[in-house]
């Protein structure tokens, strides 16, 4: 029996954008099936329809065989469908229990938070995903985070599973637990859409795959038919290079920025960085591998100067900027690509306002005048280079779909040219033929010369990337040394805080 | 008044028009807005004149209200209502010398031939309420008087002077001793104020309460009502300008009257009779402007009150009277009574005059030195 | 002594129901993320309407009823411009503010001729207990704003519904996601926040001052708003700072009046001094205890769903 | 192409503008006709003589766009200041007594109604930068510190006016800003549109423009962008305060000349500035249009009274229904894209 039938879907924004041009999509119950496609192909739209979150344009749906038509999201939930958003789609300023009950109880009126309560910790158990159910949301790292998304979403018995992207943040240990949780879930009859942009994950776990692109159905195919290659060229209508050649490094160069035992405290007054002594030269990529949440976001948000450490000292060039703010340090030759493009982008700006966030200073004239002409040759610049789709500067950022807030994001910071650039999860959610391009812009810029702290979950690209390694646990270096030295299961124990 | 030789150009058969422009706040402030459109009304039903009324947003609109009014020429007569319009008129009046002016509660302090201002003298009203005021709280047994007014105006500070001269000539004549409490609000438009200052002065040991803040003062009315049916004690209310006893007419033996309705209604008749003097009149004791509102007064806004279906359930205006005559009765002692006309008396003759402060240092020096004792230095003219 | 005292008490609970009635409402009004800041057109509306209706059909409870009812109605329609038709709400907040207090001035002088006051109504009895030999008294409403306090602490911080409100006013796109309706919720809040706001205009006219003038209200309703940005949204600490509040008001206006009696001479201008006291402490007080403003995130944002 | 863009845009939010106009005037006349008056009548006197004079419009709307810049820049910055009455009140005190103190001692007239001015501005500045610093530094929300302000300051200027400034012979009126000290109406509104002009250009060119719209938009992303949200918010406040405090001076100087003792000439310019900012779509030169069309209603309406013997407050409740229906844009979006699509 078919789970989904989704039948000559097509979506227009309001503003005018086509964003699907009829797409009928299937999908077998008890199947995982992925959506693939480049950033902008429509797939979170697809997704968003068959949730009830916005409306198609035109098109029939059908869920279970039965023809529906959702009004939002509730009906869809109703019908045992359940979202999971890489934005997440959790009340920051509550508890995890209280955001579970909240779900649970929206749909079942009867059920009490001590219900809610004990499911959620069989379910933890069962699952293995490690969740502090009393927290408040927002204190949780991101990874963790997506855990509760995940939580929430199991335990409201859904039928019908969509992921969006649930892996860019997660660890190879978490992505293998998350993969095994996914296959036990089908197991029992679940069906799962996932939504990916890592080809060697869509082969890993889902049984047939359909691919998007520029708003139309590719085909879809078994996925055990189709070498990663082959989904490449349907999503891109070209070759792309998976794995990327490293050019040798000129060897590393002069220090720009040595870390010296630093300590910081995170939220609640613990500590969140322990004595961290880092040193990146010039020509080097220096990847910070670790489980979210175990102070690499401190650590980036310390260089940037967006936190004080009570202890240690931070220098740029041989120059100490610890006490220095954080706009002094961008002049300086720092830039700093956050996780999160929620704070590395003014969602309600235009492309072109955001394409100077960082950098106003240096657009700004006498009389504190914005040189906008000089802001939009950036812009443009980016656009093309990145090929940020929509291709247009005063587009609303909220409308870019996240692959392209990410291209923009990043492209606004490397084309600043820093000294030394922090970067977190560079990659994430950015379609394979965006990755590829990334990763050889970030090759090239150490090519240049320019000294690259690369933080990311994600082992392939530190492999792929880095010079240098380094595993942070609970907010101290727990092994460091050149990228030859490790190998995955090395940094993976390492990342438990085993020392290997 | 000194009375003009009457012209013998005869009226054309056009009918006269007035314009009443009203202060901030219009109509409905229970004060000399509202007086000021019963004594037009009178005149329109009186001559058959042509009046049209209307309320400016704010003081700064009055400039270019009058400014545009006044270029029109439509108007026989623009009546300007309130202290707020006097450096309006200043600006305007030299500038149309064929328009007339009457200004109602205030003066330009200048003589202009197309200008009529017509002040009252506040302090013989408020004079006369004291000593009654005074009288009533012996009576009750509290000795202690209040006044719950509204902000330090000129016209309230002119009260002031008289209230507390009265209460303080009647401890003079009998050598009682009574409390007196008077404090601003800082507004005209608060009941919640107007009831909370009132409750502060009861439990502070006043029984009788002179309302001299518009709508605020309503509000006193009803805290006074509460004090009574609360078994608190006896309390009483005074109130100003219109007869208010029909509010409550068991807890309000008498109100004070400031009759702004004269004012208005006297400034037309000058138009229309053609006896028009420009210049300064005050209206006083002595001729009615003000006072205590006889019965027949009483009776008459009881009346207005009755039409509007805001008599308590059940009375007549008729029943209004005869409770206040009750209550007069029962509240104010016959000594108490003499020594009112006694003051009267002497202010109807001429033989004292009060003070007018025209600055708040001089309004300070008197108040104060009332307070302490010093009955004349609140007269201008003769001593007790 | 004492009777100063119980002046102050019940100077202090006098001001403090209306501006708490007017905090509460707007607190369940403004966690589901939708401002008013016609809390002072509500309580206008509601005060004349209970007046109003109470003459028109002969009974108190049918006058507040009908009060309450105009008020959800009000709350109705702002909530479907905030909702559905994305308005600005702190514009439709500014609009109500100066229709209802136009509206009501007209319809009373169409009604009675009357600028100013309608006719008086009978209003019930505020409790009354002896002290010290004298009456004292305490309004039934002051009891029932309490109580409600309480009553919304606890719906707002221990129940599901709290909850919802809360995802409504900071994530509602989350909200959304988990299956809540947030327009309805905030059309829902809003018409309950109104109500509530209601009260506090009942309580003028029906036990307070038993008839509607258009003094009555006199800015109160903005009291409120400061009340309830004081109390940081938080149902409890409105009731503190109300009580806070009145106290000082209580305060400025008794210790003149004390004061002048005490030192033998007469307060002119420098009375008004004395009024500045409650507006003074509480900025003072709140800067002392406020650690961190929480107001609910998407406060005034229109939730769009595409 | 981004000629046409903005003539588009520019096109959209007239023809939105005019439409809720034409929906507000008709619920206004819906409500006038249920309280029995002709609504062709009023709405024809309110125009007519509201809209007759520019030099009395201009007088009249100088302080209330003022007010209404004064609450929408903070608005952009996410910071909701209702605090405009008490900027203007202590713009206007301090103005008045400025230029009176400055010409009574040197004598030189334009000097003096510059310094009141100026001094004005600064009056306002300070109390905006007393609700900012409190919302910064000490974490107290902005709102109830403003309400407080405004009544607080209200008691001291009535305070500082009946005791230390009246004027000698009208003892109801503050002290008069000298005769030669006066500027005519049409130069506090030319200083208050080139404010508008400078601030609209600000915002829209300016660093300090951005990063007030960024804060306002997304402080996390601000303070990664480096920007200090602490002094963006003090700045922006004493900007918005400055502005207030500025039109109260200039309403002083230019119009009214003298604050009288019940305050009733400055009273509620703020409060009408939030509803002229908001109507104004918090736009600066929005805003002075709306200043213009409100004072323009509001003075008309005071012919509608003497004409048709309406009560004033019916002039209150026909703007606050025409406000109320001009806040629900989206409306018109939805009638213009089913006129859109009918037409296809
Ligand atoms: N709310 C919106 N308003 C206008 N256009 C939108 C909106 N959301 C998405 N779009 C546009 O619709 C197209 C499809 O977006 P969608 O988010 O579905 O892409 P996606 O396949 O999920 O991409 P990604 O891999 O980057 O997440 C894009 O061109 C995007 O810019
Ligand atoms: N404020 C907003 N208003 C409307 N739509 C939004 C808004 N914010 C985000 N979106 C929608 O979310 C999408 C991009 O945001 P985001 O990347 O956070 O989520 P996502 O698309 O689900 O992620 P991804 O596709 O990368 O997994 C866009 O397609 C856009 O439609
Ligand atoms: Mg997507
Ligand atoms: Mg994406």
């Amino acid at each position: 029996m078919k789970a989904v039938e989704m039948l000559g879907i097509r979506k227009i924004y309001p503003d005018g954008v086509v964003a699907l041009r009829g797409v009928d999509f299937e999908v077998e119950e008890g199947e995982i099936h992925g959506l693939l496609g480049e950033n902008g192909a429509g797939k979170t739209t697809l997704m968003r329809i068959l949730y009830g979150e916005i409306h198609a344009t035109d098109g029939e749906i059908k869920v279970f065989g039965r023809r529906v038509r959702f009004r939002s999201p509730r009906d869809a939930i109703r019908h045992g469908i359940a979202m999971i958003y890489q934005h997440f789609s959790l009340v920051p300023t509550m508890s995890v229990l209280d955001n579970l009950y909240l779900s649970m109880s929206a749909v079942n009126p009867g059920v009490s938070r001590d219900d809610t309560e004990e499911r959620a910790e069989k379910l933890i158990a069962e699952t293995g995903l490690r969740i502090p159910l009393g927290k408040t949301v927002e204190e949780l790292p991101v990874g963790v985070q997506q855990r509760v998304e995940i939580l929430k979403a199991l335990i409201r018995d859904a039928r019908i599973l969509i992921l969006d992207e649930p892996t860019s943040v997660l660890t190879p240990l978490e992505v293998e637990e998350l993969f095994t949780s996914l296959r036990r879930l089908r197991d029992k009859g679940i069906t799962i859409i996932l939504i990916t942009h890592k080809l060697r994950e869509a082969k890993a776990i889902t049984d047939r795959v359909t691919v998007l692109r520029r708003g139309s159905k590719v085909g879809t195919v078994k996925t055990s038919e189709a070498s990663e290659q082959q989904l490449a060229r349907m999503m891109v209508a070209r070759d792309v290079e998976l794995v990327i050649e490293k050019p040798p490094s000129r060897g590393p160069g002069r220090e720009v920025l040595r870390i010296e035992d630093i300590w910081v405290k995170g939220g609640e007054g613990v500590d969140a960085l322990r004595g961290v002594s880092l040193v990146v030269r010039e020509g080097e990529i220096l990847g910070i591998a670790g489980v979210q949440g175990n102070g690499q976001t401190e650590l980036c948000e310390t260089i940037a100067g967006l936190r004080k450490p009570y202890k240690g000292r931070i220098l740029l060039d041989s120059r100490d900027v610890t006490w220095l703010d954080t706009k002094e340090r961008y002049r300086l030759g720092i830039a700093y690509i956050p996780e999160s493009r929620k704070i590395g982008l003014i969602h309600d700006m235009s492309v072109l306002e955001n394409s100077i966030l960082t950098s106003i200073d240096e657009y700004t004239g006498r009389l504190g005048i914005v040189n906008w002409k000089k802001a939009k040759e950036k812009a443009v610049e980016v656009i093309k280079e990145y090929g940020v789709q929509p291709p247009n500067p005063d587009t609303p950022v909220k409308f870019l779909s996240g692959g392209n807030q990410q291209k923009l994001m990043v492209g606004r910071e490397i084309a600043r040219k820093p000294r030394i650039l922090v970067v977190a999860e560079p990659t994430q959610g950015v379609d394979v033929a965006s990755t590829e391009f990334i990763r050889k812009r970030l090759l090239e810029l150490r090519n240049q010369g320019i000294g690259i702290l690369l933080v990311s979950t994600d082992l392939d690209e530190i492999f792929q990337l880095s010079d240098r390694v380094a595993v942070m646990y609970e907010g101290r270096i727990m092994g460091e040394g050149r990228v030859e030295e490790f190998t995955p299961e090395k940094i993976g124990l390492l990342m438990g805080g085993v020392n290997a | 008044s000194t009375s003009q030789p009457a012209k013998t150009t005869t009226t054309t058969s056009k009918p006269v028009k007035v314009a009443i422009l009203f202060d901030v706040g219009g109509r409905g402030d229970l004060s000399f807005n509202d007086m000021a459109w019963l004594g037009a009304e009178k005149a329109k039903h009186d001559f058959g004149v042509t009046v049209e009324y209307t309320t400016p947003q704010s003081q700064g609109k009055m400039k270019e209200l009058l400014e545009t009014l006044s270029s029109s020429g439509e108007y026989d007569l623009i009546v300007l209502v309130g202290f707020l319009w006097t450096s309006p008129l200043n600006e305007t009046a030299d500038k149309y010398p064929n328009q007339k002016y009457a200004l109602i509660d205030a003066s330009t302090f200048i003589n202009r031939p197309n200008e009529v201002d017509i002040l009252f003298s506040e302090q013989e009203a408020g004079a006369l309420v004291g000593v009654l005021a005074a009288d009533m709280a012996s009576k009750i047994g509290c000795n202690k008087v209040g006044a719950v007014a509204g902000m330090s105006i000129p016209p309230l500070w002119r009260f002031h002077v008289g209230y507390l001269f009265g209460v303080k000539y009647y401890e003079m004549k009998t050598n009682k001793t009574i409390g007196f409490l008077w404090d601003y609000t800082g507004t005209f438009g608060d009941t919640q104020k107007g009831y909370q200052y009132a409750t502060s002065m009861l439990q502070s040991g006043a029984c009788v309460l002179y309302g001299l803040a518009g709508l605020t003062h309503v509000g006193m009315f009803d805290a006074v009502r509460d004090w009574n049916k609360q078994g608190k004690g006896t309390a009483l209310a005074i109130g100003q300008d219109a007869s208010q006893e029909w509010y409550m007419p068991r807890y309000m033996p008498f109100s004070g009257a400031k009759r702004v309705d004269v004012a208005v209604y006297k400034a037309i008749e000058m138009v229309v009779k053609n006896q028009w003097s420009g210049g300064i009149h005050v209206l006083s004791l002595k001729d009615g402007g003000v006072g205590i509102w006889d019965l027949d007064g009483v009776k008459y806004f009881a009346e207005i009150a009755y039409n509007q279906s805001k008599l308590e359930a059940g009375l007549t205006p008729d029943d209004v009277v005869r409770i206040v005559n009750e209550s007069r009765r029962t509240y104010i002692t016959e000594t108490g009574w003499s020594i009112m006309q006694e003051l009267q008396q002497l202010i109807i003759s001429g033989q004292i005059a009060f003070k007018s402060p025209s600055t708040e240092d001089e309004y300070n020096q008197i108040v104060n030195a009332l307070k302490n004792g010093d009955l004349n230095a609140a007269l201008s003219k003769g001593k007790v | 002594m004492i009777d100063f005292i119980t002046a102050l008490v019940e100077n202090t609970l006098f001001s403090a129901t209306v501006i708490l009635f007017g905090a509460l409402g707007a607190i369940v009004n403004e966690k589901s993320g939708v401002v008013n800041i016609g809390v002072e057109g509500v309580f206008i509306v509601s005060a004349f309407s209970t007046v109003y209706f109470t003459l028109a059909t002969g009974s108190l409870l049918a006058g507040a009823v009908a009060a309450l009812l105009i008020s959800g109605l009000i709350g109705l329609l702002h909530g479907l411009l905030a909702a559905y038709l994305r308005s600005d709400q702190v514009i439709a907040g500014v609009g109500l503010n100066m229709v209802a207090y136009g509206l009501t001035i007209v319809l009373m002088a169409i009604t009675w001729g009357d600028y100013s006051q309608t006719p008086q109504i009978g209003k019930i009895q505020s409790l009354q207990f002896n002290i010290a030999g004298k009456p004292f008294i305490i309004p039934v409403f002051s009891i029932l704003a309490f109580i409600i306090g309480v009553a919304e602490w606890f719906i707002l911080e221990k129940t599901r519904y709290g909850l919802i409100l809360k995802a409504c006013g900071d994530e509602p796109r989350a909200a959304e996601a988990m299956g809540v309706n947030v327009f309805r919720v905030r059309v829902l809040a809003t018409v309950i926040g109104s109500i509530l706001m209601g009260l506090g205009g009942v309580y003028l006219s029906a036990e307070w001052f038993g008839n509607y003038t258009r003094a009555t209200t006199a800015g109160r309703g903005f009291i409120a708003l400061a009340n309830e940005a004081f109390s940081n949204w938080n149902p409890a600490m409105a009731v503190a700072g109300a009580l806070l509040f009145g106290f000082f008001e209580a305060l400025s206006i008794s210790v003149p009046i004390e004061l002048q009696s005490l030192l033998g001479r007469q307060f002119t201008a420098e009375t008004y001094l004395f009024k500045m006291m409650p507006y003074l402490a509480t900025i003072l007080v709140i800067t002392l205890v406020m650690k961190k403003i929480q107001m609910p995130r998407a406060l005034g944002k229109p939730y769009i769903k595409e | 192409m981004h000629r046409e863009i903005l003539l588009a845009k520019i096109t959209r939010v007239i023809a939105e503008e005019a439409l809720s106009l034409l929906i507000g005037f008709a619920a206004a006349a819906a409500v006038l006709l249920v309280s029995g008056y002709d609504p062709l009548r009023v709405f024809s006197i309110m125009f007519s003589e509201g809209f007759r004079n520019w030099r009395i419009l201009m007088e009249q709307s100088t302080p209330v766009i003022a007010t209404g810049l004064a609450f929408s820049i903070p608005m952009l910055a996410g910071l909701f200041n209702i605090g405009g009455e008490s900027q203007l009140y202590i713009g206007a005190f301090t103005g008045l007594v400025a230029t009176y103190t400055v010409y009574n001692a040197v004598g030189q007239p334009l000097l003096a109604s510059f310094a009141g001015i100026l001094l004005g501005a600064l009056a306002g500045g300070l109390w905006g930068l007393i609700v900012g610093y409190l919302r910064t530094y000490r974490s107290v929300n902005e709102v109830v510190v403003a309400i407080m302000m405004n009544w607080a300051t209200y008691y001291l200027v009535l305070y500082l006016i009946v005791s230390r400034f009246t004027d000698p012979v009208y003892s109801h009126m503050s002290v008069f800003v000298p005769q030669p000290a006066r500027l005519p109406g049409v130069a506090g509104f030319t200083i208050i549109s080139i404010v508008a002009v400078l601030v609209y250009l600000a915002l829209k060119y300016s660093g300090l423009g951005y990063s007030i719209r960024a804060v306002g938009l997304n402080p996390k992303a601000s303070l990664y962008a480096g920007f200090n949200i602490g002094r963006t918010l003090l700045s922006t406040m004493a900007l918005a305060g400055g502005i207030a405090g500025l039109g109260g001076a200039l309403f002083v100087v230019s119009t009214i000349y003298s604050i009288d003792t019940t305050m009733s000439s400055i009273h509620g310019l703020g409060f009408l500035g939030i509803g002229i900012g908001l109507l104004g779509r918090n736009n600066p030169i929005g805003i002075v249009l709306a200043g213009l069309f409100i004072s323009g209603l509001q003075f008309g309406g005071q012919w509608v009274e003497l004409r048709t013997g309406a009560p004033p407050y019916l002039t209150d409740v026909v703007i606050g229904v025409v406000v109320m229906a001009l806040s629900a844009t989206y409306v018109y979006e939805l009638i213009a894209s089913r006129m859109r699509r009918g037409g296809e």
